[in-house]
């Protein structure tokens, strides 16, 4: 039996390592958190975004969403943390698209763990102004920390990053592989403070189904502390139970379910509504022009809630257009 | 309570394991046997939804009674799952903390809690018998924060030494000893069920310390089939023998086929504290 | 830029190793392997499980399957190995059931890493005659090194085996985590020569879908250097399309694709088939009675492919019986 | 060829790269941009199902042509697909080594083949340029067995000195530098192409080396954008500028809507070897 005060049999070399800030792993942390704070019952937690925010979403949380506001990602709750003022948040930007941009421009964002996101006036101006800090990793990296989070480890060996700036700057370290003798890279895991997910179908449980192509949904939701779904739909769940298949996420890793129709808006839900690219274009242009914070009175703070910007911002005529622009549905809900 | 009240070893294990499980929390068991019988009599004596995962990916699975036939290769133990996944997943559930409880079988358990599930007897290369393996149970009993192991109260059951341990409980019982082994902290044995005792661990010492015992039995009667001295509670509960209720779903609802009749048979006779063993008598067909 | 000769940052401490015997884990040899030997064209790899076999499955090769022979595991290219009299095979036994019992009887086997197998006589005698040699691990531990092979790495870090027999007698090391500082176990990648996996639906060229539960489908094939997918039904490739989400295992990763209805068999595909409790009876008998040798002879021997078996030993009759009485096909095919 | 043919330099390395793109190989691409098109246009020209995966997890789809408006944005860019599946499973199949090259675009390269993809002048907190980062290039350019790196040929892109290093070339060119890095042995950047000379790398020295110019272009206007001298292959090859299939191909049935036009538009006048350049002006929107 192995005894803290034993002589090591040997040594392995720890070669180099990256200088980066990250938070330590601590997946003891995470298990009592999940011992004490999760509930395994099957209860009913359909609730509001605001409650869902207000609840689950804090200062100083780290935030990862699962895939972006280009394509089925949570824009509605990401709109209602922005509506909430939440601050000194830490991004996970694994792919990101112009999410980290529309929230650092709520003045929510003071980190950011950069696989790829879009870059604009925004982000650069926070970071001339030290608003923001950027953390290098890559998409991968990221997308692979989580999965460590979701296995309930510290950290992942893995065979890239070493040899570039991304490792220097990173929390990566090169160690003596144990088995093969060669170098190899370790990450360390991450455990989100909250992950944010927008699905196709969730029962009041939280069962919950995605479809389509996506980055890391099971693995983001496994690895964070809090998981808030926001659906398209809420179905039956004895409609979970007869296909216990389509299941992406079980009930209790989950702790709200929103139901969001269009909660991807205005990126797109593939199968159900395209991207809007008038609105895309609309952000692209109040970046530029630095009226981001018309932009954000306009689509966040002078309406109550994701339905009333629907219904006061879009329209009606806009949801039908966009999903009848949709017509590729194979493989989706056909 | 009658004088013909009877039941085998292996139900009474079951139905006092069915009395440990809670309602709402979540349970990791392998794809058959008296583990899962277990949670199928609880969810049926307290019409509760009590949800259990299992090694092949199953997530809260809705296994109709009576139980199919051949439980480990029917479709039928995963129906109504909320969702279907696989092995590496539903451990990585128990790793990350979600999973409370794991209920499991044992062959030999020590008075840590470690127990066999390998060999015993010979040597490892040369068993005199050999079993199915460590299994699940290893993992199982590292992950999950509590874990219930059901046996039966033998001499050659209840060890000094193992002759494998496969699975860890308190290890050598020392301070951390699970943590410098690698395994999550806050975790381990938590309850051995026996068909006339049941047994917990001494938060201090990690020590086997006997909880409860049947009316029909006697702590001297216990200690008698340990090679082991556990220590003993300050106030010993009685452990009321498999009510008629139990017995009644077990029997009819659960599994009618009898396939959970294993060990020994017992015939109780009197009432109350007064409950005598009469007769013990091998099942048939073990 | 780390170099091979400057002194380490510092050194982790290799707290405690099993002694057991294992392969080498060689993600580089993997990775050589996939690069000359592994087709990325789409080819029709349908062939029979005589040309699958004798392509692709060698004497001394380590040997993966998923499930097991009392559910959708491989049983028809099972006995197609014993067919062929392959030898000193070394499975994983991750779950596994009579599937290493069958092996051995039949000659086949010299290694068996174990996590749980069915053990009868034919397993305590080749082990008291040192035919066969077990390696003991664990169910999780070996889809978990399957896992790391599938990673494309060499070890994974873990939470379990430590502190047991199962931890001496394996090739798990217990090293200081470089981020916690706790100890942590790491258990070896595996790679197999060859998995066997038996499908539901699979296309010409390999695409397969599995339904329902499983061990390790997905890690297996990925951590394999060859795939032989046995199947109950080919399917057009434009069906593996119009689903992509559908899709267990893309081409790439197969080497072989075995028209094999009845697969299963004695053992059932759930939602198809049930499994034939009378086969197995005699399977159980023959053990106990020690007349192995003639239930390979009825079952294995005496006919020459997997076609022949069912209609000269099964019988019509009980085929349309077997898949009559499986009447839950609910999750798989409704 | 006539007077009035005219490409853009983004069009230009499109085209040359689709040329180096074979049929029976898989390709690693970002969910848009050049490296896409270009295997697009491969399949276009050749009627060959040229397999792809994406970041995504969508493995070898077939995106309809013309492509959608809003690519990273649009379903269809997944449709026809063999799976869907994330973003760790297709970067294990290209550990494992299932894919044979990654197309990728980079902001700046140095002799070694590392590339930029981050930031230009300044620092990391203040940079005067930020990029959207490495992206999935740092691990396609780790892990695929060959990596075609696109971008242009000027002196703040050819550097002596990259502003960081987002994803890995031969980094220092030692023997064994990526080995020891912790990358997998025989892999690395295998051509660079820009819109008027196409870069290939040294077996022993692992430094970048001139394999083809433009016939409108030569050794010395090619040297003269570059911040490092490369070293020149014993016989530069003549590289024919993009065709008219395969600008027609581009144009009109791969991207109607024009958004590969980047960079400058190049104007060319004269035939075969006698070819020049008349005209360099900037692409509308760049």
């Amino acid at each position: 039996m192995p005894d803290a005060a034993r002589e090591p049999l040997r040594s392995i070399a720890l070669l180099d390592e990256g200088d980066g800030a990250y938070r330590a792993p601590d997946p003891d942390g995470m298990r009592r958190f999940v011992r004490d704070e999760k509930d395994r019952r099957l209860v009913d937690k359909r609730m509001s975004e605001q409650d869902a925010v207000a609840r689950f979403v804090h200062d100083g949380d780290y935030v990862s969403y699962d895939t972006n506001v280009w394509r089925r990602g949570p824009a509605s709750l990401m709109r209602e943390i922005i509506r909430q003022r939440r601050r000194s948040l830490w991004l996970a930007a694994k792919f990101s698209a112009h999410d980290a941009t529309l929230l650092t421009a709520g003045g929510c964002v003071s980190d950011i763990d950069v696989g790829w996101m879009e870059v604009g006036r925004v982000i650069n101006e926070a970071m001339q102004e030290g608003r923001v800090r950027l953390h290098e990793w890559t998409n991968g990296a990221l997308a692979y920390r989580h999965l460590a989070g979701a296995l309930g480890v510290s950290f992942l060996p893995l065979r890239y990053v070493g040899g570039t700036d991304v490792f220097r700057m990173s929390g990566a370290k090169l160690i003596e592989d144990p088995y093969t003798g060669q170098p190899i890279c370790l990450v360390p895991a991450v455990n989100p403070d909250v992950a944010l997910i927008h699905v196709n179908q969730c029962d009041m449980y939280g069962n919950a189904r995605i479809f389509g192509p996506g980055l890391a949904p099971a693995e983001t939701a496994m690895a964070s502390r809090r998981v808030i779904v926001s659906t398209e739909e809420i179905i039956d769940p004895e409609e979970i139970r007869k296909h216990p298949g389509a299941t992406t996420l079980p009930y209790y890793l989950v702790d709200a379910v929103v139901h969001a129709p269009f909660g991807g808006y205005p990126g797109t839900v593939p199968g159900l509504y395209r991207a809007d690219l008038q609105h895309l274009m609309e952000f692209g242009a109040a970046q530029e022009q630095g009226t981001m914070d018309d932009y954000l009175d306009k689509w966040v703070f002078s309406v109550s809630s994701h339905t009333e910007m629907l219904e006061r911002r879009v329209g009606l005529q806009k949801l039908h257009q966009l999903r009848a622009e949709e017509t590729h549905t194979e493989g989706y809900y056909t | 309570m009658t004088a013909t009240h009877a039941f085998t070893t292996t139900e009474a294990a079951i139905c006092y394991t069915a009395r440990l499980i809670e309602d709402d929390r979540l349970y990791f068991v392998a794809i058959g046997g008296p583990p899962l019988l277990a949670i199928l009599l609880a969810r049926r004596l307290r019409g509760a939804d009590i949800a259990y995962v299992v090694e092949d990916g199953t997530i809260a699975p809705r296994m109709p009674i009576p139980t199919p036939a051949f439980m480990i290769g029917a479709g039928l133990a995963s129906s109504r799952a909320v969702a279907w996944t696989d092995m590496n997943t539903v451990d990585f559930h128990a790793g990350l903390g979600y999973i409370d409880c794991g209920v499991l079988a044992a062959v030999q358990v020590d008075e840590f809690g470690n127990f066999n599930s390998t060999f015993t007897g010979g040597c490892y290369d040369r068993p005199e018998r050999r079993f199915g393996g460590p299994g699940g149970a290893n993992e199982i009993a590292s992950l999950c924060w509590r874990t219930v192991l059901l046996t039966r109260l033998e001499r050659r059951k209840f060890v000094k030494k193992l002759d494998f341990s496969s699975s860890p409980g308190y290890l050598d019982g020392t301070p951390g000893a699970r943590e410098r082994a690698g395994l999550p902290p806050e975790t381990g044995p938590w309850r051995v069920v026996t068909e006339r005792a049941i047994f917990g661990f001494d938060e201090a010492t990690r020590r086997m310390k006997l909880l409860a015992v049947a009316p029909w039995s006697s702590i001297d009667d216990v200690l008698g089939d340990m090679q082991f001295t556990p220590l003993i509670a300050e106030r010993v509960e009685s452990l009321p023998p498999p009510s008629e209720a139990e017995l009644d779903a077990l029997r009819a609802d659960i599994d009618p086929m009898g396939r959970t009749i294993g060990g020994d048979w017992i015939h109780l006779a009197g009432d109350g504290d007064s409950l005598q063993r009469i007769v013990v008598e091998p099942a048939a067909g073990t």
